[in-house]
């Protein structure tokens, strides 16, 4: 009974939509209701991995079979959706009070958890594709209804590369149907492993672009930072924690089930990791890099989130490309957590502008005195992000380098140090300029969130330092995972996972760490007491200062470091897909121009014939 | 041994270590600051002393003031003065400190520091040579250790006093303490 | 490129000044009446004299006067020219410069703190270096510093002897 | 219940002895650096009398975050020394992974960063811009020092790769790689923020950095905080190339030669900036520890 899951969310989207009209808080309910009824039902499903469901329908002489089926990596995936959305239900319901399109959020959002579903249940092309394009086009118009003007292009940006890619899946799947007569994954990956080596390693790199694109890698970046710094400040934690990690999971399907690693086993290779492994790794490396060096320069918060999911999607690609059980561990540990901390982030973030109305850093400051809670969600977050114990962001990527030094993989490992101590500079920056410094005259009166805001962040800030303690509980339902894939499963307990060379234990880092700060509290505590003084009460040379606004160091924050990779960012990738999309539009203009003429009729028949073409193509394939 | 009495002894050694430890937060404004350079340096090094320079008032415990004071400086030094921690110790440096020296007849510079801040040593001269600062200082320090630099309660004190001819010279002032 | 010579006919010729001579060796100094100063001043930028070292004055009291001189260069002459004007004391009210140089407006601000002469069209005439001064500027001849320090500041007590006496 | 008052009493005791010797190691290189300027210079004694007036100086505080940057500095360094082997002092240091360690190090730098610039004062905020953009610097060539030696001793702890050393001296790292402990040198300098790295505290230029606000207790406990760093950052380098010792006393000695020789390497240079020295540092140490890293792994 999988359907269900994706039936009863897309049947509530219109019960929200409708109720919304007349209750701005329906939708959002009904939201968090239907997500608490999926995690609890999906939690309870634990463990019956034989379950599967099967339609066919026969069109055009085709016997069309759709499959799904409950795997342990869908479990995961499906429930971690759950989760994340049922926590953004509940600070939505708050928070798009003043929402002019609250109706349309909600039904999109909920359209999407469905979609999400239906991806993570397909065990055929045909299934995925049908829902992965539900996705792309829902979480499209939630993107775009943003409140700014730049969301709608963004948007687009998000929708062309969505949309170039699922045409080269749809090229790449119609041609194994042409070969097997079935859609679903285990005949195509039978044929795949039987074919020719390149021309199945063509092909799956066929399938797996929208994947790419889905999860940001390196050269198909573009559409990140505009989608995550447009779209509505609720959406931006799914977007990033969630949607990029739909891209993993269909990375991992192409991989793993879909038989490439078994493809490529036998080709040339470096340090014992296939070539195609390793480029792809160092893509991985790329993107840690890129996303990273964006980020420090940024001055819009949530783009500079935004790069930050890019450079840490990195990590998770390395993990995931390199597939030694550590490695593959790690990643599947950095997915969850970055999951957990970067809707953290997000959303503290979505508090704060939500007070403030504004998403520029140097517009805000001081903030900590007036949204103290806030302020912890968001700098425990960034202490995971961060990867500083006694957090979960430190036992992922403590893997992910043990499985990296294993094998003595240098280059890959200096990218993701690289990432990780670079990370100090862009997580610190937000906190400095928008959490502490001066508060604003214009930002006196600002108070902390309402409760059900906090509740979500209260929530997230618990299951940081949780996991942080306790990664046993999700080694559990990784190694379920590699179990199911093939990968050999790593040694754990509650506390601790053995690495390559060494295992720790969080429970005694966690000791140790109180310890520490009991003695300092102890230093602290005996020491006089001293005096409060306001904060333009500073040393500022002798001068008095009046003006909070001026004395608050924000913008350009890393300037000598930007100064390093000025030349580099100038020939940004940005700016050669903007050229490419001008050059584009304007030959399409003429063209249109030759033949449309701009009437409705012929844009009917010229897509009637194109898919006639297209078909004609695969049937000569 | 009763409770004063630890509390006293207390306050000696704390006495005791502020005189063996003194952060310098030197004002610079008058021409005094040039004698100050080998104070420091390898021919009189007052660091052998204990005396060392401070980057901000947070962190001195004595302000030494080098020279002439305009009006305008004025209001500046004691906002600084204000902003440094007690225990805190002010030095006047050169005549002018003491009474205008040479800018005695000018109708912007103060002619006794002492009015305004409460002063703990004057070191005479124009300019004191680096042996008569560290002779100063070494005053000082006996003095803190004595317990007998109190200026800083005086100062706590006499707010009125000091408070009505800072505002006697430079109208209203912004006040932090 | 002229020499001082050049540069005394030129100004004889075109601005009609009442005296102008040369001081000494790159250094010209010229007297006009002020309602010609401020196209003096334009008529000399145009001439390569670009740069306004400063303005000064002084205070002619007995004549009742005040002299303003302003400070130009050339640096492709590189000759000074000390271009002065009088005007009277009573009631000070001159013609900014600053039109033709920003940077007057920051000289005229300080000899407007320290002589009290009014530019009229600077409105950022506000106090640069004194703060809340409310008696005669302090810079004028009839401003009586001894008086004013007597006034305002007490003298050090050496056992009843005055600093003063 | 014995074992946990023994734990507790350990804890205190290591935390003493490691701040007396930080501080004691400070009032040496004052002493150094004086006689190198041709200079008398404090007595070596002074940071002591230091840190006791600061602790009985009065204080001003920003709000709580001030005071929680300050705790949170202090409490982080405490917490990484446990788990460092100082000679024969093995707390924790079984379960301590080199770069457990140094992630654990950022803890303090994060509240020390956080309480000061808490302080809402611009110079605070400029000095912490800064450090990390320092910190980007000297951190890259030590992470790729520490994946050699892990790879080339298949053991991420310290007390591994102490005891991999042992024997003759010739099996010391300075000695089996004398370029990694070069680079490790310079790195070490960068961290502990002497000349020519110390853009960051600047004193003339921005009021000492991070520092600014900080007077009273704040400032003795980051200087507390500053001295449990140095035996830390020193204690690292001992075990990582000059083989640890097994007592506490030529542990000590190792380290303060390794003090003496960075404190006069700092007292020579002019200073960088921030973006040269970041340069600097991705361009020579850098360069040298991955053809370092490069030779070992091939």
């Amino acid at each position: 009974m999988l359907i269900k899951y994706i039936f009863i969310p897309a049947a509530a989207a219109f019960a929200a939509y409708v109720l919304n009209k007349k209750n701005k808080k329906a939708g959002a309910t009904i939201t968090a209701l239907v997500s608490a009824y999926l995690l609890v039902s999906l939690s309870l499903l634990y463990g019956s991995w034989e379950l599967s469901q099967s339609f066919s329908l026969s069109l055009m002489g085709y016997q069309l079979e759709f499959l799904m089926a409950l795997t342990p990596l869908s479990w995961l995936f499906a429930v971690l959706t759950a989760a994340i959305s049922l926590l953004i239900a509940i600070f939505s319901i708050e928070s798009q009070a003043d929402f002019k399109f609250s109706s349309v959020f909600n039904l999109n959002f909920l359209l999407v958890i469905a979609s999400i579903m239906g991806v993570f249940f397909a065990r055929d092309f045909l299934t995925l594709f049908i829902f992965w394009e539900l996705m792309t086009w829902t979480s499209f118009y939630l993107i775009s209804s943003g409140k700014k003007k730049m969301a709608a292009k963004a948007a687009y940006r998000y929708l062309i590369l969505s949309t170039a890619a699922a045409y080269s899946f749809l090229m790449a799947v119609i041609f194994i149907f042409q070969q097997t007569g079935s859609f679903a994954f285990e005949p195509a990956a039978q044929f795949l492993l039987n074919n020719s080596a390149p021309q199945s390693i063509l092909l799956l790199s066929a399938i797996s672009l929208p994947f790419l694109v889905k999860a940001g890698i390196f050269p198909l970046h573009v559409w990140v930072k505009d989608a995550h710094g447009n779209a509505p400040k609720e959406f931006s934690p799914f977007l990033s924690g969630m949607l990029l990690k739909v891209g993993i999971y269909g990375l991992i399907v192409v991989f793993h089930q879909l038989s490439f690693f078994k493809i490529i086993e036998n080709t040339i290779s470096y340090r014992g990791l296939p070539l195609l492994s390793y480029l792809f790794a160092l893509l991985g490396a790329v993107t840690i890099i890129t996303g990273t060096i964006l980020a420090i320069r940024q001055e819009d918060m949530k783009k500079l989130i935004a790069y930050s999911s890019i450079s840490q999607m990195g990590y998770i690609i390395i993990g995931i490309a390199i597939a030694t059980p550590l490695g593959f561990t790690g990643s599947m540990l950095h997915l969850m957590n970055h999951l957990i901390f970067k809707s953290t982030i997000f959303l503290a973030l979505a508090a704060v502008i939500y007070r403030t109305g504004t998403t520029k850093m140097y517009e805000m400051g001081g903030l900590i005195f007036r949204m103290p809670l806030t302020f912890a969600a968001y700098l425990t977050a960034i202490i995971a992000l961060a990867g500083i114990p006694p957090t979960n962001g430190f036992i992922s990527k403590w893997v992910i380098y043990q499985a990296l030094i294993e094998k003595g993989y240098l280059f890959l490992a200096l990218a993701a140090f690289f990432g990780s101590i670079a990370s100090f500079m862009y997580v610190f920056k937000p906190l400095s300029t928008v959490f502490l410094g001066q508060l604003k005259p214009q930002h006196q009166e600002i108070k902390e969130v309402p409760l059900m805001m906090k509740i979500p962040m209260l929530i997230l800030i618990g299951v940081i330092v949780f996991f942080g303690v306790f990664p046993g509980i999700q080694m559990n339902i990784i190694t379920q995972i590699s179990g199911y894939l093939g990968i050999e499963s790593v040694n754990y307990s509650l506390y601790s996972i053995q690495g390559a060379f060494s295992a720790w234990n969080s429970l005694y880092i966690f000791n140790i760490f109180t310890a520490g700060f009991v003695i300092a509290l102890l230093v602290f505590g005996f020491a006089k007491k001293s005096k409060l003084v306001g904060l333009l009460d500073t040393y500022s040379s002798g001068e008095y200062i009046t003006d909070a606004e001026s004395y608050h160091y924000a913008y350009q924050y890393y300037r000598p470091f930007d100064r390093l990779f000025d030349n580099l960012a100038a020939k940004s990738l940005t700016g050669f897909y903007e050229t490419l999309t001008a050059n584009l539009l304007k030959s399409g203009e003429s063209l249109r121009r030759i033949f449309a003429g701009g009437r409705v009729q012929n844009y009917a028949l010229y897509s009637v014939l194109l898919f006639v073409i297209l078909a004609a193509v695969g049937w000569i394939i | 041994m009763n409770n004063n009495f630890v509390k006293g002894s207390w306050q000696e050694i704390l006495d005791w270590a502020q005189n063996k430890s003194i952060n310098m937060l030197h004002y610079c404004t008058g021409c005094g600051a040039i004698e100050l350079p080998p104070t420091m340096t390898s021919r009189y090094d007052m660091s052998r002393f204990g005396i060392g320079p401070a980057a901000t008032p947070r962190q001195a415990d004595m302000l030494l003031v080098t020279g002439y004071l305009s009006t305008k400086t004025l209001r500046r030094l004691i906002y600084t003065y204000e902003q440094m921690q007690a225990p805190k110790f002010v030095v006047g440096f050169g005549s002018c400190t003491i009474n205008g020296g040479m800018y005695w007849d000018s109708y912007n510079t103060i002619k006794q520091l002492d009015k305004y801040l409460p002063v703990e040593i004057y070191i005479a001269g124009c300019m004191p040579r680096p042996e008569a600062i560290l002779d100063g200082l070494l005053k000082l320090k006996k003095m803190i250790n004595n317990g007998e630099a109190d200026g800083y309660k005086r100062y706590e004190e006499n707010l009125e006093f000091y408070h009505q001819n800072q505002e006697a010279v430079l109208g209203e002032v912004q006040r932090t303490q | 490129m002229r020499n001082e010579k050049e540069l005394l006919e030129l100004i004889n010729v075109h601005l009609d000044p009442p005296a102008a001579e040369i001081k000494r060796k790159q250094n010209v100094s010229v007297s006009i009446k002020q309602e010609n100063l401020i196209q003096a001043l334009s008529f000399l930028k145009s001439h390569s004299y670009q740069h306004l070292s400063t303005i000064s004055c002084v205070d002619w009291l007995d004549e009742g006067e005040f002299e303003l001189v302003y400070h130009l260069f050339s640096y492709d002459d590189y000759i000074n020219i000390s271009l002065k004007t009088r005007i009277k004391r009573e009631p000070g009210v001159f013609q900014t410069a600053k039109e033709i140089w920003p940077v007057a407006e920051f000289y005229e601000r300080d000899i407007h703190e320290f002589f009290g002469v009014e530019f009229k069209g600077n409105d950022n005439l506000e106090e640069m270096i004194l703060e809340n001064w409310q008696h005669l500027p302090p810079m004028r001849k009839d401003f009586d510093t001894r008086k004013f320090v007597n006034d305002n500041y007490e003298w050090r007590d050496y056992n009843g002897q005055k600093h003063t006496d | 219940m014995i074992d946990i008052i023994y734990r507790i009493g350990h804890f205190i005791l290591i935390t003493l002895f490691t701040t007396a010797l930080g501080l004691l190691f400070m009032g040496i290189a004052r002493k150094i650096v004086a006689r190198i300027q041709k200079r008398y210079g404090p007595p070596f004694y002074q940071p002591y009398l230091d840190v006791l007036k600061l602790f009985g100086k009065d204080a001003i505080t920003h709000g709580f975050i001030f005071d929680f940057g300050a705790v949170m500095a202090l409490g982080g360094v405490i917490a990484t020394l446990f788990f460092i082997p100082l000679g024969s002092w093995q707390l924790y240091s079984m379960e301590g992974t080199v770069l457990l360690i140094i992630y654990f190090l950022a803890v303090a730098s994060l509240g020390m960063a956080m309480g000061t610039v808490g302080s809402g004062n611009p110079q605070a905020s400029v000095g912490i811009s800064r450090a990390l953009t320092q910190m980007l610097g000297y951190e890259l060539p030590y992470l790729v020092i520490l994946f050699s030696l892990i790879y080339r001793y298949q053991t991420s702890s310290v007390w591994g790769l102490m005891q991999a050393q042992s024997g003759s001296f010739l099996n010391w790292n300075l000695f089996a790689y004398p370029l990694m402990a070069l680079v490790a040198f310079v790195v070490l300098i960068g961290m502990m923020g002497k000349k020519p790295f110390d853009a960051m505290i600047a004193p003339a230029e921005i009021g000492s950095g991070p520092v600014v606000e900080s007077g009273g207790k704040y400032l003795g406990m980051l200087l507390l905080q500053k001295s449990i760093t140095i035996i830390i950052e020193l204690a690292l380098y001992v075990n990582l190339f000059l083989g640890g010792a097994d007592n506490i006393f030529s542990f000590s000695f190792k380290m303060l030669i390794v003090w003496i020789l960075a404190t006069m390497f700092g007292s020579l240079f002019p200073r960088f900036r921030i973006e040269d020295g970041v340069k600097f540092f991705w361009k020579w140490p850098l360069g040298i520890a991955i053809l370092q890293a490069l030779y070992i792994i091939i």
